[in-house]
């Protein structure tokens, strides 16, 4: 891996933003050199939320630092789907939350992976809001970028004391059903 | 101290702890999206390190604040953005007029007037040099990381403090918007500066009386015994008022030649490329970025582009964009903007073709987006 | 006297779930609808519109101009869009 | 395209295509919209006002995006300075009838001192000031009606400062009327809203607003009903009380009502009349 | 080169060699300045202040140029920007005691916002206002404080606007002291000094003063002496009263007196209180 | 009207008199000198047709004031010196963004600060064009005698009112303190010009929506039943806050277009013995005057001198000086300050040796100062 | 005459400034170009007040605006003459205020002329404010610039109301002393 | 108690011809002198020192600090420079 690009995007309240920089975090604990750009329609709320990773092995010269073809391309909603399928590579690794996604709407050549991560944040943990952590405990076990205990440190020590025991639990949830559906 | 350690910051934030590390202990703002959130960190932070941070009731009253917090012997920042730059274009004169060390950091977003808040822009190139009346000197650093936001925000400091100058961190929308790795060095690692202090006994010393090498006065700070004078209307060495020609043409000329002189510690830039470059692009900023994915992909289907890109955007280091442009065939300017730097480029580089490529658009461009507004020139 | 009767209006691409109207409203005329509009909110509807007396609670504190109440013959409870595709 | 429909009875004042507007849900800055035009359809119906001569001027901040919802001729002006830009209309065409419409941040922070100077000359505006206690367009910093102690994100450790009476100081600056009210009381706010439009002079109207999303967060009220409800408890209405009696404490009370009328002559009355006296 | 002697006994506030200073024959300005001074060296013999902790600043206009006479720290900042400035050197270095000394035209003028929001936080300054009803060193045009109808160089019609009462508007605004003096008392002006310079919080001082150039002109007593004496007519001093009962009115009179004394924490008590409190 | 009378003005009253027959029917300003007396004049004589003068309790207001009144129908103007002008920065690019018909009046002062409040200055070249945040478009004209004072008001009232901008005259200490005969024209003699109204009905007309030639959008008034909403934000052509690409591209390269397009109406200078100049000076305002003397004197003796004058200094005049340094050996800009103008002129005429002779008085220079200053070129 | 350039120097408070406008003003409706410059130290009152014209046949080019070498000088107080008796031709003609001015402050090759203008105003006219009314009353016989008749209508039109009466006498009384001292 | 004695200082330099503490001493013991300083005033002279009480209204009233009183064994006026060339 020279370059690795990844795209998370959903709509505003999605926790798109904060699933972005807990990724950053803890793929840089893990030693890899990160440039995290963020995106939103901070007018419109409900907009448009993204958050977009260049990861390289070693630190490289700065140059452009949004993702251009995503190699690893996250989903939480369908319009960003829509949007922003042409930044994603034809032979991706994209992960879409099958609660908001059919899956008609993936493209082919893509290698997708569907979980419910909405539904099963609100019917496992408790409330949607954690879909994201869900979906990152999933990321953990797809992608082996990061094991789950890394990410489970970052959470440790980057979220708000009352949360830190919810996450947890959500990204252990996702980690299993991850496995589970056989990643 | 003296330990380095590891952040993953926006500009902002990074931008922040280099204040935090060049010895910040006073910062007054006003929120304005997209410098709140530097303010924000700094309310949570710099208390903890004895320092006070306070919003005022405008932008006008945040920059006097930092210039009277200066002279009470703190090291002061505030942080803005376009309206509230504008805001504070007569008491920049006032800074630069009594020599007080401040650091501005000014997070460009899209103009003119209200524009879009939420979009980001280099609309200020020319502004942050020119902004208010009179003729005096400034410096503005522009980062294109949250790294160069980290270290030059220290060398903004260091030269406010040493020069005695208003120093403006110019930054944009997209990198208070990206998070990067930043070390953060801290003393010995990296030099901070403080102001000279007089060697003069109180009765002697005037506190615009330059050091003959430097052009810079020592500086005394309120409750030392000195009974300073901050005088906002031409003076002579005392901070007496003097309307004469002598004494104001003496002034004026010292408060720009005093950069000039101290060129050395503020002039920096950086190129790609740019030894056999026979297409030289000239960037800043977070677009810079954008423009060297251009000249890596051009070099590597063999086309000889390179990248000058300045660090201080004023003064700039002409000798070193000449040299760049050496090869060139042309020059292409690329700023986010609808010609600003690319007057300065024309300038400066008398003898070669220089082209403006403006791209008037509220996110960072893409490589591909560049290629394609400067194709005529390619 | 025969009791007043009212149309109760929501436009419902303009709702945005606060739930006040419900909240406010005395007679119980209205409650949070199981479908999403275009924006993605849960919009409220007039489900008991013949309880409703025209207090007009709804309508004046309705943050998004997004229902309101006319006298008429008959109760009704309406739910309209104001952007048609 | 999608066609788009005047549904609402205050679609004639408003421009439709543009909503839903932007404001979060629950937030009342809707409300006391909602209730200005009301009393110029009212007042229009009436026949006692031409809503064509309203100019709707607007500072910056969540409240001042009004100007771009509602179908009159409006401004957007910078940051602060509506009074000012409405005082320009007003004396260049005095058949005009400005109303400002702005957030507390911008008419008594950067824009305190239009705001004081306007009262003091009496000039002829209405200026409705829909105070959430916090900047909410920049996401939650302290506002100089924010309460004490108060978290915001520029005084994390607690807000060190006093908040101003607005209905004390626009008295004492001058104002022809002054009067306080609630989005939870709209309309009585519309009913002062119609009184104000009609007078001369400089008139002004508080109006306490929800920010369920960011004043809401900070002070753990997240939803909009339990912080219309909450609000709801806070405000107190007095009827003739004086501006001296009213109080502005979110924990104590904050006191509603109608706390100054008066009938001096606005300032292009007295412009005119000094002119017409003709010494220069 | 001509050699300058002390000789004054408040010589050692001053900078002899730039006397005489610019202000016109028998301005009021120096007698203000004078009372200033000798609270200050009292205080010092009473060994109750330090001097050299002090910091003098000044905005813009006739008044302002006081910064320039005085052996203070000291500085002459833009038109009405005074407390700003003095706002940043208090929270920097907490010993310091800044005292902002300008012209009404600068504080409740164009710096009227920085005004009321410093007496709102009850921001550790003293503040002390002279006021001499007209924007003096630009050549008479109309201040805050000018009398209605009077002419100035931008009212020749006569003055449209009613003035402001400074002492109402530092009251409301939440200044822990607030008194009016006249330079025609300066040994009342003196110990109303004497005594704000040892509170915290801000403290406002309004002194009437005489501007027989400009203002003196404008009215027809161009004489120091009888605008002086006149002055002295239209000044009341009265003991005891609130602010309420106070009166700016050149024809009915002008109220003396010390209207505010309170005790509440200033500012910088406030902010030290919240960051030990310790939230963030 | 009709009937040309004869003043005898300083630059000020001639200034405000251009106004009166231009049609000002709105002043809002803030006193300063040296722009005071222009405001009192007014306040005396405006009322007198019909105007309205009011003084703010800042400049922030007096600009906010006169947009206000533009949009309501009036011709409105205010006036103001550097640290006046310099607080009007947001509002320069609120005026610029909405396309308000303004004029202000800059009467230079010796800077930066408060400075010299009762000397001269040229210190406002750059902050004329750049003050205000953001890319937008402006014209600045510059006056060097109490006539052009008159004219020159006309016209920026007329460039104003005609392409939806505001309009800078900016003068000089010197010409406010002296007195010359000045003819005053009324139309027909002289243009005066009114803005483009809508053509279309209130339902179709858009406030921001361009005649394609001109690139200039037609104005309604407040009050006349169009609803118009003027938009500080990024807007189409209804005004909407649009923060979108290429929305925002089109109404900021239209904001400087529309200037660019209309040049024939802006652009102005004036040349003396230029023809043959082997030696051309650059200079204006009442500096430019001694400078013609001494070309006039030079010439006498022989020598080939010549003086190129922009009158519309933003934009210049950039073919008519090229033309003017066509035989010169080298350029010299004469300029009170320490080097602006300079640099465009650099930037313009970029194959000959342009020097700067900066002249740092207090008052105006004697012709025998300025060819001393120059004396190493001559 | 091609261009005549005069000066008019003082003390502030001593009405140079008004003289100089007044003088300008009749100039003009004599026939004259004129150009008219001032220079005071607004800053410090008392200090100097200066009046410069340039007197043109004709409109010229507008060029340098100032005196350089002053064809006619007045002087109305010494510290003034002092000061710009450089800017003053060697054979200049050069009137003085004598109560001010003494003889041997004078340069040779001057062409002047000593009046006590002061003196006059205050004891034949009841004002020393006037004195720079006399001069001007002076200045017309002395010149011949303009007629004693073109400089009332001026005073008539341009001064305030209740000064005219005094100001004409003044003019009347400058005149007269001229003619008196031979001129 | 013999009568308290004073000396009473004009610093001819500074005084500017106001005449205020002229018009305000009790004692009548100022008076314009007839010699100009170098600004061309009338500086004020203490004519009868003799006549002074002390009561220092003429030192606190001097908008230019060209005044003063101080006690001493005798009465005294005195004129002082306090530019000396
Ligand atoms: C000169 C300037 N400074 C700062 C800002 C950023 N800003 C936008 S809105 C706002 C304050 C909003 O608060 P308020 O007026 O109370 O309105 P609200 O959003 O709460 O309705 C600020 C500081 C700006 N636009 N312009
Ligand atoms: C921004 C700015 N605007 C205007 C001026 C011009 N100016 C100088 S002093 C002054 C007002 C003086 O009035 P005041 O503060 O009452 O002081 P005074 O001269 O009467 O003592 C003004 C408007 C300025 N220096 N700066
Ligand atoms: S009008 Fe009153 S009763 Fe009817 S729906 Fe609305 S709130 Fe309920
Ligand atoms: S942030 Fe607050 S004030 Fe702004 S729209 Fe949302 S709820 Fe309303
Ligand atoms: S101290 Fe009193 S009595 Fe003595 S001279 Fe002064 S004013 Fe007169
Ligand atoms: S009060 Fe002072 S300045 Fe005035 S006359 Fe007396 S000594 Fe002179």
């Amino acid at each position: 891996m020279e370059r690795l690009e990844i795209m998370i995007a959903g709509r505003g309240g999605q926790g798109i933003l904060l699933a972005g920089y807990l990724l950053g975090l803890t793929l840089i604990k893990h030693g890899y050199y990160v440039v995290q750009s963020e995106s939103y329609s901070a007018e419109t709320r409900g907009g448009d939320s993204r958050s977009e990773l260049i990861v390289l092995k070693e630190q490289g010269e700065a140059d452009y630092m949004r993702v251009r073809r995503a190699d690893i391309a996250v989903f939480m909603y369908g319009e960003q789907l829509r949007k922003y399928s042409d930044k994603v590579r034809n032979d991706a690794l994209v992960i879409v939350d099958s609660t908001f996604i059919k899956p008609e709407e993936l493209r082919e050549g893509w290698r997708s992976i569907l979980i419910p991560f909405s539904r099963i944040a609100e019917e496992q943990a408790g409330t949607i809001r954690v879909a994201n952590i869900v979906m990152l405990g999933a990321l953990a076990r797809i992608t082996g970028l990061y094991t789950l205990d890394e990410l489970k440190e970052t959470i440790q020590r980057n979220v708000k004391p009352g949360w830190i025991e919810l996450n947890l639990r959500a990204a252990e949830l996702g980690y299993k059903v991850a496995e589970e559906h056989g990643a | 101290m003296g330990e380095a350690s590891l952040g993953f910051l926006n500009a902002n934030q990074a931008a922040a702890e280099g204040a935090i590390t060049a010895g910040l202990k006073f910062f007054a703002g006003y929120p304005i999206t997209p410098a709140s959130d530097l303010f924000e960190y700094l309310a949570k932070k710099l208390p903890k390190y004895g320092g006070v941070v306070v919003q005022s009731e405008d932008e006008i009253a945040a920059i006097n604040a930092i210039i009277g917090a200066s002279w009470a012997g703190a090291k002061a920042m505030t942080a803005t953005s376009g309206p509230g730059f504008s805001l504070m274009a007569e008491s920049i004169g006032f800074a630069a007029m009594t020599e007080t060390p401040i650091v501005i950091i000014q997070n460009m977003r899209a103009g003119p007037s209200t524009g879009v808040a939420t979009a980001t822009g280099q609309g200020e190139v020319m502004q942050s040099r020119w902004v208010s009346h009179g003729h005096y000197g400034i410096v503005v650093l522009t980062p294109f990381s949250s790294q160069e936001a980290y270290d030059l925000t220290i060398k903004a400091f260091n030269i406010a403090e040493r020069l005695r100058v208003p120093v403006v961190v110019l930054m944009d929308y997209v990198l208070v918007h990206t998070r990067e790795r930043v070390v953060l060095k801290k003393p010995p690692e990296v030099e901070v500066l403080e102001r000279k202090k007089p060697t003069k006994p109180p009765g002697e010393y005037r506190p615009y009386e330059p050091d003959p090498e430097d052009l810079v006065p020592p500086m005394a700070n309120y409750g030392e015994g000195y009974a300073v004078l901050v005088e906002s209307m031409a003076h002579d060495e005392r901070g007496y008022y003097a309307p004469v020609d002598d004494v104001y043409e003496r002034l004026v000329k010292r408060l720009v030649d005093k950069i000039e002189v101290n060129r050395h510690m503020v002039v920096e830039s950086a190129t790609y490329h740019t030894d056999d470059a026979e297409v030289l692009f000239v960037a800043f900023g977070s677009v810079a970025r954008s423009v060297m994915s251009v000249v890596k992909e051009a070099r590597m289907e063999g086309k000889k582009y390179g990248l000058f890109r300045p660090i201080s955007l004023w003064p700039m280091d002409e000798k070193g964009l000449r040299k760049a442009a050496e090869n060139a065939e042309q020059v292409i300017v690329v700023e986010m903007n609808y010609g600003q730097l690319v007057r300065e480029v024309e300038r400066i580089v008398r003898d070669k073709p220089v082209h403006l490529v403006p791209l008037l658009k509220l996110d960072l461009p893409t490589p591909e987006e560049i290629v394609e507004a400067a194709r005529r020139w390619l | 006297m025969p009791a007043r009767r009212f149309i109760v209006t929501v436009v419902a691409d303009r709702c945005k779930e606060c739930g006040i109207c419900i909240a406010l409203c005395p007679k119980n005329v209205l409650e949070k609808g199981n479908k999403l509009n275009w924006k993605g909110f849960h919009y409220t509807v007039p489900a008991r519109p013949e309880q409703c007396i025209g207090c007009r609670l709804c309508e004046y504190n309705c943050p998004d101009f997004a229902i309101f109440v006319v006298e008429a013959e008959a109760a009704k409870g309406e739910t309209v869009w104001a952007r048609q595709a | 395209m999608a066609v788009i429909r005047n549904i609402h009875p205050l679609d004639r004042f408003l421009r439709p295509e543009r909503l839903p507007h932007m404001w979060c849900p629950g937030c009342g800055i809707g409300i006391a919209l909602s209730a200005f035009l009301r009393a110029v359809n009212e007042l229009e119906e009436e026949g006692r006002i031409d809503s064509r001569k309203i100019v709707f001027v607007t500072g910056i901040g969540c409240t001042a995006r009004a100007s771009g919802y509602v179908r009159f001729d409006a401004a957007h002006t910078p940051h602060g300075r509506a009074i000012p830009y409405a005082m320009g209309v007003k004396l260049a065409n005095p058949d005009l009838i400005p109303v400002v419409f702005s957030g507390d941040g911008d008419i008594v922070g950067i824009g305190g001192n239009h705001f004081i100077h306007a009262a003091r000359r009496n000039m002829d505006m209405l200026v409705i000031m829909v105070n959430n206690m916090i900047y909410a367009l920049t996401g939650g910093q302290v506002a100089p009606t924010t309460p004490e102690k108060i978290y915001t994100t520029t005084t994390p450790w607690g807000n060190p400062e006093r908040p101003f009476n607005a209905v004390t100081l626009a008295w004492i600056a001058g104002a022809n009327y002054v009067a306080r009210w609630s989005v939870t009381h709209p309309e009585l706010l519309k009913n002062s809203i119609k009184k104000a439009l009609l007078m001369e002079g400089f008139r002004f109207i508080e109006v306490l607003s929800i920010c369920p999303e960011v004043y809401g967060r900070h002070i753990g009220f997240r939803s909009p009903v339990e912080l219309y409800t909450h609000l709801r408890k806070v405000v107190k209405i007095r009827g003739k009380i004086r501006p001296l009696e009213t109080e502005y404490d979110w924990e104590r009370g904050i006191t509603l009502g109608e706390f100054v009328v008066r009938d001096e002559p606005g300032f292009v009355r007295r412009l005119m009349e000094v002119v017409k006296g003709g010494k220069a």
